[in-house]
């Protein structure tokens, strides 16, 4: 592969910009039959938390026009027993691997994170944005004070780089990227998934027990596109943009919009080699039009 | 991406598939099907309803956006197909006794086919329940040594199972959830579940069920599953 | 047709609670070809302003999965032109007609609002919300404090009852319907459009002259429900909720989370027959369940 | 609703449907097209390529989502179209001079085949512009007095157009501008204009056009504009 895509996210070396988002990718091993994971530029955990999680009860997936509504609420095994099973494998995959810790308090991000300095990971995604747990998560992420309240924190203490992934559901997502970024937040990702409600009109009832629950998919893209430019125009650390983005074409709107990666979520369960296609798509792009690298469109609306 | 061979309405509302395809299928088993793009956005899990090198079959129920797709494909048409997905039944040794319900009769042919083919000797009952209009009837009677049916009705009210019986059962939950209920602690009992689903491999959590021994993927641990596990019976 | 639809909004009878919204219906007369507009609960202007706008300039429309975005940026014959040209005909179509208006500060709401009392309006729907007009508009709507404010200087010197309609672009959406029924408003509605962004990757900039665009239509429909069902849960003055509602079974989910009427938006243009379908389907439920009402199942979520 | 009696291709990436129609139908006007549900989300504009009592005939070109699911529909196949909408082309008594580039050229035919018949004894030219393979060039010819053809180059290099003909042009836009700017002020030009488009029927505000007499809606004051209202030439 040409170094066309190779991409810098501060001092980390993504050999694409293209990384799977997290929750949509679980720790790799079934997108592994699809295809060799260290093609990817990255991969992102699944939500991690400081204790295992069982998640939301009752219905988790609802399918939206061009979009998907979830509420798994951040069913994962905990920090422990993540870094046990599930990181010597990802260690080993060349490829950078993004670790999501989700927390309730901030005991709780602040030890999950603590443990997560025991192991040589080069970049945590702090997730302050999650729409389906009640105690914590988006709680953190929907003002600019306690966004850049739990981002110092976590900074002060993590030994590695923290980008905070912000919720599109608060206040004014720039005001919450300064905020991140005043606090020594190295990189900003979003989006998250947008708060939306289902009702199943059959049963005259709400599908979901958590009553609200997260947008994502083809269905989010412009709001994703105008809120990662809106950071973009903001912050001076790199972004990682995502929502809705399914084809190359998507991918290279939000690197014009002034991402430094984007990570695919949804569209991984409608088409598994979406991250493969987006990758070859924006390698294709690169040569037609004579770029030596990506990074030459970058911003450039 | 499967060329169809033929899909035709079987029934009312109820369509019957066949695909080129070749691989290792086992009874039980599924595959995410779609022949759209993004709308809808997800691709939608369908069992298999037989399957012989070269041709796999769905037996599938017209009743959303996706399976209206579906229905509307024709002979020579192309349509995406991952899998096969799950686990699919264990093997069985024993005498069988199937109970279906509606389009849940939909896998019970492949493993009815296959269990006969596995064990020549063995005994094979199978029971059928049809809101309405029956199909596929005459297709478990040419395999099967027995098959009860009920039209209306409820099945399990016909049903009894003998001792050296194992007992597979597919349909509605409540259903389902009556076989569990009604059948011997001494039977061995799997049920095959259905949840909403968007990835089908495991990766996204969203068809959990919750089960004895804590959380369970529907798509990649199930669909079948021990009725202990899943029935608080 | 049966009274299983009709719908009081505070004492203003609608025979049913589908109406077309503003900006997707002209000022009604393009669909008279399609079916008589008598048959709908009401109908909504397009947005009116005090001078004459002639709406933004290049592109305008731009489809997105499930989605429109557009910025026609209140183009509109101004008030007077309105009052004179349009209303006598509105006037004498028996439904009731939504008079949407919009302005760029708060003399040119109040200048307009003040035009308006001499007409018999039977409701104004104030609208500050729309993201495609730089000065006024979005910026009353996206606080709860200009919100109020400004719902109370239009409440006290208009004659006729003023609806809300808010923005999904600012902070808490039931904050924002708090502050205006606390100022006087007497009813609510919901959603305007999502702001979003396009760029055209094939010429390397973005779609829209204004940069960004607001986003409706199916793609938006969850995040609609949710609002609608947080404001409901938050306000006693009724509710006119929209956002991507395509077809009687979307419509009746609004009405479970709380709407008292719908407003059908984009759907109109892919299908002009929406609203009338919409009011059928309604009814055919009605005596599918047994409902005297329609009113029986709203708010049961 | 109406089904299709024919849809092929007659050019690498060029469709021509023709649908059962029948009603009032001008050369210069356009119907909205569907054939999906949500995605896309809006209906397609296509001119009026030709038109007899029963058969209205649409020649395509295949560049997106919308016109792609278009060259699938097979005869018998349904096709959602609204209309006939917009203004049309106006009478032409002179002699006319058409202009046509690209898939531009598709109303024109309806164009030219309608002027002929109501002028028999009407001189009508007609020069066409193709950047790469030609299509539909024999139907003009044996339509028009004198048919210029020119594939790669520059359509408007070999344009002249005499003081008694009307000038009508369809096209890409800069070849349009430069039809207006070219050709002599004495000369009636109108040119036949594209916008990105939701309604089609002028209430959504979507396809305004700036003219010399303020906003004017494409799909109902258009597309047929005199080339002084638009193009300030
Ligand atoms: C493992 C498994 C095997 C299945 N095998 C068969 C089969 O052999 N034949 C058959 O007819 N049906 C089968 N189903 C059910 C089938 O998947 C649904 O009927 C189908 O997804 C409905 O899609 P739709 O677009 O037509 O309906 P819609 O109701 O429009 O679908 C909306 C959404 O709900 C989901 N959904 C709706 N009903 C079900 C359901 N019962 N189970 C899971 N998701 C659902 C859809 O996948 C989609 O995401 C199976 C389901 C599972 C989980
Ligand atoms: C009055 C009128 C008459 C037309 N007549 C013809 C005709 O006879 N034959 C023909 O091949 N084409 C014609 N076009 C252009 C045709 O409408 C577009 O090529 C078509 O909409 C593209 O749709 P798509 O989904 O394939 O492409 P996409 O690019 O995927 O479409 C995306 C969006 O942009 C819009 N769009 C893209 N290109 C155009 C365009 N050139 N004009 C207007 N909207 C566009 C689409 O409608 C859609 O909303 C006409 C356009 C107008 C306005
Ligand atoms: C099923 C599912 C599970 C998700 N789980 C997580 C998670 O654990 N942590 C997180 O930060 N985001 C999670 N997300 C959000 C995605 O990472 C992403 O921000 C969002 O889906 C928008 O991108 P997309 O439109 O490409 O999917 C999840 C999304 C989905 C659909
Ligand atoms: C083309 C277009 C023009 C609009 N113009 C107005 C307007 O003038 N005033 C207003 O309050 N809302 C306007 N809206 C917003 C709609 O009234 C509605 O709030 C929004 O589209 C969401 O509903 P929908 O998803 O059903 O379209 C416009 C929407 C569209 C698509
Ligand atoms: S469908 Fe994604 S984990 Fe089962
Ligand atoms: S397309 Fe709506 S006004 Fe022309």
């Amino acid at each position: 592969m040409s170094k066309c895509l190779e991409t810098k996210f501060n001092d980390i070396l993504f050999k694409n910009p293209v990384i799977p988002a997290s929750g949509t990718f679980g720790f790799g091993r079934e997108y592994e039959a699809f295809y060799d994971l260290a093609k990817l530029g990255g991969l992102c955990s699944k939500g991690l938390t400081l204790e295992p999680k069982p998640g939301n009860k009752g219905m988790r997936l609802w399918e939206t026009p061009a979009g998907l509504m979830n509420s798994i609420g951040l069913e994962n095994p905990g920090i422990d027993a993540f870094i046990k099973t599930e990181w010597p494998h990802l260690k080993a995959i060349d490829t950078v691997t993004v670790i999501n810790v989700g927390g309730k308090d901030e005991e709780s991000y602040l030890t999950a994170i603590e443990k997560l300095n025991a192991i040589d990971a080069q970049l945590i995604e702090l997730n302050i944005s999650c729409p389906n747990v009640k105690a914590g998560g988006m709680a953190y992420g929907m003002k600019a004070e306690t966004a850049g309240d739990i981002t110092k924190k976590v900074v002060d203490i993590s030994r590695h780089p923290i980008m905070v992934k912000l919720s599109p559901n608060g206040d004014s997502i720039a005001d919450i990227a300064l905020a991140c970024e005043a606090a020594g937040a190295q990189g900003i990702s979003l989006i998250n998934t947008l708060q939306g409600m289902a009702i199943d009109y059959k049963k005259k009832k709400v599908v979901f027990d958590n009553l609200y629950a997260g947008l994502s998919g083809p269905a989010v893209k412009p709001i994703a596109l105008r809120m990662t430019h809106q950071v973009c125009q903001t912050v001076k650390i790199p972004v990682m943009a995502m929502g809705g983005i399914s084809d190359w074409q998507d991918a290279l709107e939000f690197i014009m919009a002034g991402a430094t990666c984007i990570q695919i979520g949804t569209i991984n369960f409608n088409n598994p080699m979406a991250p493969i296609e987006i990758i070859e798509g924006l390698e294709a792009y690169c040569i037609n039009e004579g770029l030596a690298n990506i990074g030459e469109v970058r911003g450039i609306v | 991406m499967a060329v169809i061979l033929t899909n035709t309405s079987v029934s009312p509302g109820i369509f019957k598939m066949t695909v080129e395809f070749t691989g290792d299928v086992k009874p039980g088993q599924f595959f995410m099907l779609r022949a759209w793009d993004k709308d809808p956005l997800l691709s939608r899990p369908i069992s298999v309803h037989d399957y012989t090198p070269g041709k796999l079959t769905f037996l599938y129920q017209v009743v959303g956006k996706g399976t209206e797709i579906l229905a509307r494909l024709q002979t020579g048409d192309d349509v995406t197909i991952q899998g096969p997905y799950g686990n699919g039944f264990p093997k069985i040794t024993e005498d069988l006794c199937v109970v279906g319900g509606g389009i849940g009769t939909a896998p019970l042919y492949y493993l009815v086919r296959n269990y006969k083919a596995e064990n020549p000797t063995g005994k094979c009952r199978v029971y059928l329940g049809f809101r309405d209009t029956p199909y596929g009837v005459e297709a478990f009677e040419a395999l099967a040594d027995e098959v009860v049916l009920d039209v209306g009705g409820i099945i399990t009210h016909k049903l009894s199972v003998t001792p050296d019986e194992t007992v597979v059962t597919c349909g509605p939950e409540i259903m389902m959830e009556s076989v569990a209920k009604t059948v011997s602690a001494e039977n061995t009992v799997y049920v095959s579940l259905e949840a909403h689903m968007a990835c089908g491999i495991g990766a996204c959590l969203g068809c959990t069920c919750e089960t004895k021994s804590g959380n369970k993927k529907v798509c990649k641990d199930g669909p079948v599953f021990l009725r202990e596990e899943v029935f608080y019976v």
